[in-house]
C-alpha cells in the first residue's frame, strides 16, 4: 500500500537497532522478489482544486494504457508491472517542488507531466539541478502537454522530453490553414497574460505577416487569467473592431466563457484554439459552437486512422465512461519510455534518456513519430479540427459533439529550427 | 540568558529543530521539514499582528512573497557574481525587504485596526498579487523567477547544495527569528501592542499613540515575514506570484488562527499541524481539501482559542490537579467520537470512489452494495448519539474539574 | 400584575441588583426613585430580558425571568427606555407601526386614535423620527409601545429634559392610560412627577429596595429623602 | 492658580448640543467633583478634557498650555491621567502588565523595541509599589479581566495614577459598588491622591460630600454652580435640577 | 466608436446590476452582524449550481425559482447553527469563520458536481437577440439579466422603505434590542435576512451561470470584487452599495474598451524608452490590461481618503 510506504519514508531508517534490523529483513525478503518488484512512474498534475478535471483525465488514460498495453500482458521486462503513482501538484510551481521531492523519497525517477507550461519550466529547472547535484539518482520529465516553445529551445534540458508539438508548431499549421481561407481579411488576437498567451500573439502576428501580409490584426489582446468575470466587453470590442476571424491560446474556464461570449453576441465568425474541447468544454459549446470552433492538435480526431485506435478508444470508453481519450499522446509517452527500457533493458533514466534521443516509433494510429535528439522534441503529424456533431463516431463528454479533422500535415512539414544548445551529462 | 527563564525550553527547542534529521532523514521528511520551518516563522510574524496586535491582515503574504522575491534575485546577483556573500545572509535580505515593504505599507494602513485595515490589507494584497503578473520582467509572471543557491561563497567546505544542508540553515535562522519575535513580546513596544490590542482607547490615555504602535508591529512582522520568504527563496531556489497571492494569505491565517491566536506557541503548532496535513493528507485522499475545511470549521466553531487555547483551557483543571476527573469522560467521548468521523470519512470516500472494492483501514468495503452504506450509517448514527450524550456528563466532569474550591472564594 | 422577588443582575462583573423586591398591581401607577447607578434602569432591563436575571419575576402568573425580551413583550409587557429609541429614519408613522405585534392594529389604540390624542405627532406623521423635538420623541416612543397593547408598561426617565408643561402633559397622559386598565412602572429621579400620580412608590439605594410607600408618606420621610434622593 | 481652565466650552453632536459653554477653574491641588443629573454631559465633560472628543468652541488650558483638540496620548503625557465609567483595563493582560504599560511613557520607555522589560528592575519595582498601594500585589500574575469587580475598578484607578499625573480625573470610582466597597475605594482615593489635584464625576453623594472640597453641578450642558459641598447642598436650585419641584410636605 | 461606447455602457451596467444583487444581501448581512461574510459568493455558486442541476430535470425557469430558495434556506441554516455559536467568539471568529465556510463550499461543490465546467444553457426562449445597434447585438438574455437585477432592485427598495417587515429590519438593524423589546424575533429576523441575502446571491448565480459559466472557481472570480464594492459603496450602506456596484461595473467595462496605456501617454509626452527598458512592463502597460486591478486600486485609496467609504455615516 501506498500508506505504508510513506511512513517508512519519512520515519527512514529509525535509529534504533531493533526497528533496523526488522527494516533489514523487509528489505531482503523485499530484495529477493525484485523480479515481480514493478516499474513505477510518477504522474504529476492537479489532481485536486480547479485544473483537477484535466489531471485526473490525463491520470486515467496513463493508467489505462499501462494495463492495455502492458501489464494486461505480463508487464514489461520479463514480467514486471506498470505501476502509476499519482502525485498531485495542484498546478502550483511551490507544490510541484514539494512533490518532487517526494518522487525522489518515493524513488521514483520518470516523472509525466502535463498542465502548465510554468509547472513544467519549474519541474524541468528542478530536476536539471537535481539531477546535477545528485549524479545517481537522477529524473526523468516525460512532458506530455506544455507547449511553451522554451522548454525545446533556450531552456531545453537533457532530462526533458516533449511528447506533444509546441506552440509555434502548431501555430505555424494553424496560420497555414488561416492562410488558405481567403474569406479572412483580418484577425483578432486575444489571450491571457502570461507566456502561452504571449507566444501564441507573438507568434500568430509573425508567421501571418509572413504568409497572408494582407491579413490585418485588427486587435491584439491580454486579458488576466482566471479574472474576468464577463468577457463581453472583450467581444464587443472584438465586434466593433470588424475582424474576420479569432485566435486564441485561452485554456479551461477562460476558454469556455470567451467562446460563449462570442457566441452569444451573435458574432458569427470562426474561432482559432488549442484547448477548446473535452472536459465538460465540447458538452458546454454544444450546438452554439459547431462548425466555428477550430482545434490544432497532434494525431487525428474523427474519423480515426486505424482499427487499433479506434478499438483503445472503444475499450477505453467501457472501462471509464465518463471520460474520453483526450491526449492521445499520452499513450505515444508512455509506450516510447517502455520501448526504451526493453531496448535497454533498465530502468535508469540515463539510458532511456539516451534510447528515446532520436527514436522513432509508429504509434498504434499507424503513423511514425520522431524524437529529434538535439532539442528532445518530439514531431508527429498535426491536425486542425472543427467542433462538430455530424461524421462523429467517438464524440466528446458524451454530447453527441465532438471533433472532425479538417486538415492534416504530415510529420515532415512540421519541422522547425531549435535554438537549443543541451548541456549533456557525462557518465 | 538570565532573561529567558525558562531557557531549557528553548534548548529543547534548538535540539528538536537540529536534531529532527537524526531521526527522520529521508528526503520527504527533510523537504517537509523545511516547510515547517519556514511555515514557523511566517506563522510566527503572522501573529504578531492578529494575535498580538489585533490586526486581521487578508494580505500578509505580500511581505513574505517581496522578501522572497529580493532573495532570489539576490541570489541571482551572487550567480552573476555582481555581488559576493555567503547565501547565510539571504534571508536577512528578504527581511530588509519584508521590513521597508513594511513601513511603506504601514505608514498608511495602520491608521485604523478592525474592519478598515482588514479591507487594506485585502486590497494591497490583491492589487501587489495582480501587479506581480503584469510586471513579468521582475516577478517573472506566472512561471515565478528561480536562482541557484550553490553558487557564492562555501560556508566551511558547504555548499548547499544538499536539502539538508539547507534545513540546517533554515533551523538555525527559525530558531533565531523565533527568539527574537519572543524577545519581541518581552519589550515596552511588544507589550503596548497587546494594550492596543486590547484596548486601544485606554492605551492613548497612557501616553501612546495606537496608530505608531500599531505601526512598529507592523514593520516588526513585515520583517520577520521577509525573513521567511528569504528562507523559502533559498529551500526551493525559486519563488512564484502565489507566494504572495491571497490563497497563502489565507493559509497562514489558518494556521495562526487553528494553532491559536495570542499564544505564542499557537501558530507554530498551527504550522506543524497545517504543513503535515497539506503534505501527507494529500496522499491518502482526494478530498483532503474538503476534510481541512470541515477541520477548520470545526476548530473555529468549537475551539474558538485554537489548538493552544484548547491545551491552556486545562491548565486550571492541572494546577489544581484535576486532570484525572478529566481522562475518564475524555475516552468516554473521545471513543465514539473517532467512531463518528471514520465512518463519515468512510461514507465521503465511498460515495467518491469508483473501485469496486473500497479498500479502508485494512478493511475492504464494497461501495455498491446498500448493506455497506446501511451499516456505516447506522454506526455513525450510534455514534453520533453517544457524543451527544456522553458530551453532558465530560460537561459535568469539566465543571467539577474547574469549579473554585469554597475556600479560594471566600 | 408583576411580582419580582429576590432579583439579581450583573453587569459584567458588577453586581448590580442585589436581591429586588417589588410589586405592582393591575391598574396601579408605582414608581421606582432613587439616585443615579443605583440600579433602577438595571431593574427594569433585567426584567425585560435584556440583562441576565437571577431570581424570579412573574408577570401575569407566568415566570418571566430567563425567557427573551420578544417573548415578554408578547407576554403584554412594554418598556419605554430611558434613551428613548426613537427610530431617527424611520418616519413618525413607521415608528409606530413598528410598535405593533401583528398586521392588524388590535385592542385599545391604534394609529388614528394615537393622532388624535397627539396632534402634534399628526402633523408631523411623515417626518423622519429624528427630526423630532425631545418631548415629541417621548411621547412618540411612548405611544409606539402602546400600540403593542401591552397590560403593563415601564416607562425610565421620560421627564428627562422636558420642559415643566410638558412633564405635566406627560403626567396627564400617565394618568389616562392607567386608567384604561394599563398598569404603569415608572422609574423616575425627580420627585415632582412621581408624587403627583404614583399610588404607591418604591426607593432604590444600592441595588436594593429601601424604602417602600405611598407618596404622602414620602413626603413626610424626610431622612429617607435626604439618605436616598436628595443632593 | 488654576493648574485646568475651561473657558467657554462647547460641544456640538450633529444638531444636538451636549455642552453648551462650560466655563471652569480647577486649583492646583483641590478635590473638585462634577455632579448632576442623567444626560448632562458629565461623562461627555470628561471626554472633552482629556482629548477624546474635540471641543466645537472654546478652550482648555491645561498648566497654561492649551489642549482642546489634542489627542489623547500627547495631553497624557503631559501629567493628566483619568479612569473610566465602565471599567476600561487591557483586559487580556495581566496585572502586572496593566501597571506596567501605564508606567511605561513616564518612565522614558518610549516605543523603545531594545529594552528587554525582566531587566528593568527600577520600572518592575515601580509596578510593584502601584499594585500594592491598590492592594492588588497577590493577584500580580492575574488576568485582570477574570478579576473581581473591585478589583477592576481598583486596577481601573491603579493605571490611571501609575504615570504620577498632576492632575487625575475619576468617572464615576464607585459605581456598581456596595456600601463596603465604595467606603474601601473611597480609603484608596484618598490615598493615591494625596497631593495632587482630583477631578472627580459621581453619583454617590455621600462619597462626593466626604471627598471634594468644591462640588460643580452640570445640568443640561451648562453649570448652575460651583461652590463648597454646604453651600451645594443649600442651593434650591440645585435641589430642583435634581428632583424637580418637590410639593413641601 | 460610438457603438463601443454604447455597448460598454450596456455591458457595464449589466455587471454592475449583477454585482448588486450580490453587494445587496452582503452589506445587509453586514449591517446586522458586523461582519463581512467572505463566503457570500460562495452562495451566488451554488445558486448556479443548484439551479444547473434543477434545470437538467425541469428546465430553466424551476432552477430559476427554486435553487434561490434552496440557497436562501440553507444560508438560514449556516446563520443558525453555526455563525450565531461563532458570534460569541467575537468578530475574528466570524470573519474567519465565513472564510472557512467559502472553502468548504467550494470543495463540496467540487465533491458533488465535480471540477469541470458545466454545460449550463441560456433557456431557448431567451436565445435571440434583442436588438442589434450598428452590427452589435444585445442578446435578450442579457436583457433578461438587466430587468431582473433591476426588478430586485426596485423589489428591495420597496420591501425596505414601505413594507412593515422592511421597517422592522431596517429598525433591527440599528436597534436590535428596542425592536425586540417590542415584541419582534429578532433573532428571527437576522435569520431571514441572512437567508434572504444568500437567495439573492443564489439568484445572481442562477441568472450569471449560463454567461458567467458555471465552474467551481467562479466564488473566486467574484468574491473579493463584491467586498470591494460593499466597503468602496460604505459599509453598511444600501446606496453605497448601488453606485459602487455601478461604478465598478462601468469602470472594468470602459476601461476594457479603451485602448489608452502607458505607450499613448509617452507618445503625448514625447518620450520613449527602449524595449529592453528594465521598467518595460511599466511603459507597456495599458488600460484593459489593468482593468481588474482597478478596483482594488479604487479600494484602497478610498480606504486611505475616506475610511468610512463613499456613503457611510461618519464615525466619531
Amino acid at each position: 500500500m501506498k500508506n505504508s510506504q510513506l511512513l517508512t519514508k519519512i520515519f527512514g531508517s529509525c535509529r534504533k537497532p531493533l526497528l533496523a534490523i526488522s527494516l533489514g529483513c523487509v528489505f531482503i525478503i523485499s530484495n529477493t522478489s525484485s523480479a515481480q518488484e514493478p516499474v513505477r512512474i510518477a504522474f504529476m498534475d492537479p489532481l485536486s482544486g480547479t485544473f483537477a478535471s484535466i489531471g485526473n483525465t490525463g491520470k486515467t488514460i496513463l493508467e489505462f494504457a499501462a494495463d492495455y498495453f502492458y501489464n494486461s500482458k505480463g508487464g514489461i521486462l520479463g514480467g514486471r508491472m506498470i505501476e502509476i503513482v499519482p502525485l498531485d501538484n495542484k498546478q502550483s510551481p511551490t507544490e510541484t517542488q514539494l512533490q518532487f521531492r517526494r518522487a525522489i523519497s518515493d524513488d521514483l525517477h520518470i516523472i509525466f507531466q502535463g498542465n502548465s507550461s510554468a509547472v513544467a519550466s519549474t519541474l524541468s529547472q528542478t530536476i536539471s539541478r537535481h539531477n546535477r547535484r545528485n549524479p545517481e539518482q537522477e529524473v526523468l520529465q516525460i512532458n506530455y502537454s506544455a507547449v511553451d516553445p522554451i522548454l525545446t529551445e533556450d531552456n531545453c534540458s537533457f532530462w526533458h522530453f516533449r511528447f506533444d508539438a509546441h506552440a509555434n508548431m502548431k501555430l505555424d499549421i494553424l496560420t497555414d490553414f488561416i492562410a488558405a481561407d481567403e474569406d479572412i481579411k483580418s484577425m483578432y488576437i486575444i489571450g491571457q497574460d502570461y507566456s502561452f498567451g504571449q507566444v501564441v500573439s507573438d507568434t500568430t502576428t509573425r508567421l501571418l505577416n509572413e504568409k497572408r501580409p494582407d491579413i490585418e490584426i485588427v486587435g491584439n489582446e491580454f486579458h488576466p487569467i482566471g479574472q474576468v468575470k464577463d468577457f463581453t466587453p472583450y467581444v464587443t470590442k472584438i465586434v466593433s473592431s470588424g475582424a474576420d476571424a479569432v485566435i486564441t491560446g485561452n485554456f479551461g474556464a477562460d476558454m469556455v466563457s470567451l467562446a460563449r461570449s462570442i457566441i452569444d453576441s451573435g458574432l458569427d465568425i470562426p474561432i482559432y484554439t488549442f484547448y477548446a474541447a473535452y472536459d465538460g468544454i465540447t458538452a458546454t459549446l454544444g450546438e452554439s459552437g459547431k462548425d466555428r470552433i477550430r482545434l490544432v492538435h497532434n494525431g487525428v480526431a474523427n474519423p480515426l486512422p486505424t482499427e487499433a485506435r479506434k478499438q483503445f478508444n472503444r475499450d477505453f470508453k467501457i472501462a471509464h465512461p465518463n471520460s474520453d481519450v483526450t491526449q492521445p499522446r499520452i499513450v505515444n509517452a508512455l509506450q516510447m519510455v517502455v520501448t526504451a527500457m526493453e531496448k535497454t533493458q533498465s530502468t535508469d533514466p540515463y539510458a532511456i534518456a539516451l534510447a528515446l534521443e532520436d527514436m522513432r516509433f509508429t504509434t498504434m494510429g499507424g503513423e511514425e513519430i520522431w524524437m529529434r535528439g538535439e532539442d528532445h522534441q518530439i514531431f508527429q503529424q498535426l491536425s486542425v479540427s472543427v467542433h462538430t456533431d455530424e461524421g462523429v463516431e467517438f464524440d466528446a463528454d458524451n454530447s453527441g459533439f465532438g471533433l472532425v479533422t479538417e486538415y492534416q500535415v504530415p510529420m515532415e512539414e512540421t519541422i522547425l529550427e531549435s535554438s537549443c544548445q543541451m548541456r549533456r551529462p557525462r557518465r | 540568558m538570565a532573561l529567558l527563564k525558562n531557557s531549557s525550553i528553548w534548548i529543547a527547542f534548538l535540539v528538536t529543530l537540529l536534531g529532527l534529521p537524526l531521526v527522520f532523514d529521508s528526503i520527504l521528511a527533510i523537504s517537509i521539514m523545511n516547510q515547517i520551518a519556514i511555515a514557523i516563522v511566517f506563522a510566527l510574524s503572522y501573529n504578531m499582528l492578529l494575535g498580538q496586535g489585533g490586526m486581521l491582515s487578508f494580505g500578509h503574504a505580500v511581505y513574505f512573497g517581496l522578501g522572497g522575491f529580493l532573495s532570489v534575485h539576490a541570489l541571482i546577483l551572487i550567480e552573476f557574481e555582481t555581488m559576493v556573500f555567503s547565501i547565510l545572509w539571504i534571508p536577512l535580505i528578504g527581511g530588509v525587504f519584508g521590513l521597508l515593504a513594511g513601513v511603506f505599507i504601514g505608514s498608511f494602513s495602520t491608521h485604523k485596526a478592525g474592519t478598515v485595515f482588514a479591507m487594506i490589507s485585502l486590497g494591497i494584497g490583491e492589487l501587489i498579487a495582480a501587479s506581480s503578473l503584469i510586471f513579468s520582467s521582475f516577478f517573472g509572471g506566472e512561471a515565478g523567477i528561480s536562482g541557484d543557491r550553490t553558487f557564492g561563497p562555501t560556508f566551511f567546505g558547504f555548499d548547499f547544495a544538499q536539502n539538508i544542508e539547507i534545513y540546517y540553515v533554515a533551523a538555525v535562522w527559525a530558531f533565531i527569528a523565533t527568539v527574537f519575535m519572543y524577545l519581541f513580546t518581552q519589550t515596552p513596544a511588544g507589550r503596548m501592542a497587546n494594550a492596543v490590542r486590547d484596548n486601544p482607547e485606554r492605551a492613548e490615555f497612557v501616553g501612546y499613540s495606537s496608530r505608531k504602535v500599531r505601526f512598529i508591529s507592523f514593520c516588526a512582522s513585515g520583517l520577520f515575514a521577509g525573513i521567511a520568504g528569504g528562507l523559502f527563496a533559498l529551500n526551493y531556489e525559486f519563488i512564484t506570484e502565489e507566494n504572495l497571492n491571497a490563497a497563502t494569505s489565507g493559509r497562514v491565517l489558518l494556521m495562526a488562527y487553528i494553532g491559536g491566536l495570542g499564544y505564542f506557541i499557537g501558530p507554530i503548532i498551527g504550522a506543524v499541524v497545517l504543513t503535515l496535513m497539506n503534505s501527507l493528507l494529500s496522499n491518502y485522499s482526494e478530498l483532503w481539501m474538503l476534510y481541512l475545511g470541515i477541520m477548520f470549521l470545526l476548530t473555529v466553531m468549537f475551539l474558538p482559542r485554537g489548538f493552544a487555547g484548547f491545551f491552556m483551557m486545562h491548565q486550571l483543571a492541572w494546577i489544581r490537579g484535576n486532570m484525572k476527573m478529566l481522562i475518564k469522560p475524555y475516552i468516554i467521548t473521545g471513543i465514539p467520537a473517532v467512531l463518528f468521523a471514520v465512518c463519515v470519512i468512510a461514507l465521503i470516500e465511498m460515495s467518491h470512489t469508483e473501485d469496486e472494492v473500497f479498500h479502508y483501514l485494512a478493511l475492504e468495503l464494497n461501495p455498491a452494495s446498500p448493506i455497506t452504506w446501511i451499516v456505516l450509517l447506522g454506526i455513525a448514527g450510534g455514534a453520533f448519539y453517544a457524543v451527544k450524550r456522553s458530551l453532558l456528563q465530560l460537561n459535568d466532569a469539566w465543571e467539577t474539574a474547574n469549579a473554585i474550591p469554597k475556600e479560594e472564594e471566600a | 400584575m408583576l411580582k419580582v422577588s429576590d432579583l439579581h443582575a450583573f453587569y459584567g462583573k458588577s453586581h448590580i441588583l442585589q436581591g429586588v423586591n417589588f410589586e405592582v398591581a393591575e391598574g396601579e401607577i408605582v414608581s421606582l426613585l432613587g439616585r443615579n447607578g443605583v440600579g433602577r434602569s438595571t431593574t427594569v432591563k433585567t426584567i425585560m430580558g435584556e440583562v441576565a436575571p437571577q431570581g424570579s419575576i412573574q408577570f401575569k402568573g407566568n415566570e418571566i425571568a430567563g425567557k427573551k425580551s420578544f417573548e415578554i413583550a408578547h407576554l403584554g409587557l412594554g418598556y419605554v427606555p430611558e434613551n428613548r429609541d426613537i427610530f431617527p429614519t424611520l418616519t413618525v408613522r413607521q415608528n409606530l407601526v413598528l410598535g405593533m405585534k401583528s398586521n392588524q392594529p388590535t385592542g385599545r389604540w391604534n394609529i388614528d386614535e394615537m393622532f388624535s390624542m397627539f396632534p402634534n405627532l399628526a402633523e408631523r406623521a411623515d417626518v423622519p423620527g429624528g427630526a423630532l423635538s425631545g418631548g415629541e420623541q417621548q411621547m412618540l416612543c411612548m405611544c409606539r409601545t402602546l400600540m403593542g397593547d401591552p397590560d403593563m408598561i415601564m416607562i425610565d426617565e421620560p421627564t428627562e429634559g422636558l420642559a415643566p408643561k410638558i412633564v405635566a402633559q406627560l403626567a396627564q397622559l400617565l394618568q389616562e392610560i392607567a386608567k384604561r386598565g394599563v398598569s404603569i412602572l415608572l422609574v423616575e429621579q425627580k420627585l415632582s412627577i412621581a408624587l403627583k400620580i404614583s399610588n404607591r412608590l418604591y426607593v432604590m439605594g444600592h441595588g436594593k429596595i429601601v424604602y417602600e410607600g405611598t407618596p404622602n408618606s414620602l413626603l413626610k420621610a424626610d431622612d429617607v429623602r435626604a439618605e436616598w434622593l436628595e443632593v | 492658580m488654576a493648574i485646568l481652565s475651561l473657558v467657554d466650552v462647547k460641544k456640538n453632536f450633529g444638531i444636538t448640543e451636549i455642552i453648551r459653554g462650560v466655563s471652569l477653574d480647577i486649583v492646583e491641588g483641590e478635590k473638585h467633583a462634577i455632579i448632576g443629573p442623567n444626560g448632562a454631559g458629565k461623562s461627555t465633560l470628561f471626554h472633552l478634557i482629556s482629548g477624546r472628543y474635540n471641543v466645537t468652541a472654546g478652550n482648555i488650558r491645561f498648566k497654561e498650555e492649551h489642549i482642546e483638540n489634542k489627542p489623547p496620548y500627547e495631553i497624557a503625557r503631559m501629567g493628566l491621567a483619568r479612569s473610566f465609567q465602565v471599567t476600561n483595563i487591557f483586559s487580556r493582560m495581566s496585572v502586572f502588565e496593566n501597571i506596567r504599560c501605564a508606567l511605561f511613557w513616564s518612565m522614558d520607555y518610549g516605543y523603545s523595541f531594545w529594552h528587554l522589560l525582566g531587566r528593568q528592575t527600577e520600572l518592575n519595582d515601580a509596578a510593584m509599589h502601584v499594585l500594592e498601594q491598590i492592594g492588588l500585589t497577590d493577584k500580580a500574575k492575574f488576568p485582570s479581566g477574570e478579576l473581581a469587580y473591585a478589583q477592576q475598578r481598583a486596577l481601573e484607578l491603579g493605571i490611571a495614577i501609575a504615570s504620577g499625573a498632576e492632575l487625575i480625573m475619576l468617572d464615576e470610582p464607585v459605581a456598581g459598588m456596595s456600601h463596603s466597597e465604595a467606603q474601601n475605594t473611597v480609603e484608596l482615593i484618598r490615598k493615591i491622591t494625596e497631593g495632587k489635584t482630583l477631578i472627580m464625576v459621581e453619583h454617590d453623594m455621600n462619597i462626593v460630600f466626604d471627598v471634594a472640597d468644591r462640588i460643580s453641578v452640570l445640568v443640561y450642558g451648562e453649570i448652575i454652580a460651583t461652590d463648597s459641598p454646604e453651600n451645594i447642598r443649600a442651593n434650591p436650585k440645585v435641589q430642583e435640577a435634581y428632583l424637580g419641584e418637590v410639593p413641601s410636605a | 466608436m460610438l457603438e463601443v461606447l454604447i455597448f460598454a455602457t450596456l455591458n457595464g451596467l449589466v455587471t454592475g446590476f449583477l454585482l448588486f444583487m450580490l453587494a445587496s444581501g452582503l452589506t445587509l448581512i453586514f449591517s446586522m452582524m458586523g461582519v463581512l461574510n467572505f463566503a457570500h459568493a460562495s452562495f451566488y455558486m451554488l445558486g448556479a449550481y443548484f439551479a444547473y442541476s434543477l434545470s437538467l430535470y425541469f428546465g430553466f425557469w424551476t432552477g430559476l425559482i427554486f435553487a434561490p430558495i434552496v440557497v436562501g434556506v440553507l444560508g438560514a441554516m449556516v446563520e443558525r447553527y453555526g455563525l450565531r455559536r461563532v458570534h460569541q467568539s467575537g468578530h475574528v471568529a466570524e470573519l474567519v469563520f465565513t472564510f472557512g465556510l467559502a472553502f468548504l463550499i467550494e470543495e463540496s461543490i467540487q465533491f458533488f458536481w465535480g471540477r469541470d465546467t458545466k454545460n449550463y444553457q441560456t433557456p431557448e426562449l431567451l436565445d435571440f437577440p434583442l436588438f442589434t445597434l450598428l452590427g452589435q447585438e444585445f442578446s435578450a438574455y442579457r436583457g433578461f439579466m438587466m430587468t431582473i437585477s433591476i426588478g430586485i432592485f426596485i423589489g428591495l427598495y420597496y420591501v425596505l422603505t414601505k413594507s412593515r417587515v422592511g421597517i422592522i429590519i431596517q429598525a433591527a438593524i440599528t436597534h436590535p434590542q428596542t425592536v425586540s423589546n417590542l415584541g419582534h424575533n429578532v433573532p428571527l429576523i437576522f435569520m431571514g435576512v441572512f437567508g434572504m441575502g444568500t437567495a439573492l446571491a443564489g439568484l445572481a448565480g442562477v441568472i450569471a451561470g449560463p454567461v458567467l459559466t458555471t465552474f467551481p472557481g467562479m466564488a473566486t472570480v467574484l468574491g473579493s470584487i463584491v467586498f470591494v464594492i460593499v466597503v468602496i459603496g460604505g459599509l453598511g450602506s444600501l446606496a453605497g452599495a448601488f453606485i459602487a456596484s455601478l461604478l465598478i461595473g462601468l469602470l472594468q467595462s470602459y476601461a476594457i474598451a479603451s485602448d489608452v496605456g502607458m505607450p499613448d501617454l509617452l507618445n503625448l509626452l514625447g518620450v520613449s524608452f527602449e524595449r529592453g527598458h528594465p521598467l518595460n512592463d511599466l511603459w507597456t502597460m495599458n488600460l484593459p490590461q489593468i482593468a481588474p486591478v482597478l478596483p482594488y486600486l479604487l479600494l484602497v485609496l478610498v480606504l486611505i481618503f475616506r475610511p468610512t467609504g463613499l456613503m457611510g455615516k461618519r464615525e466619531e
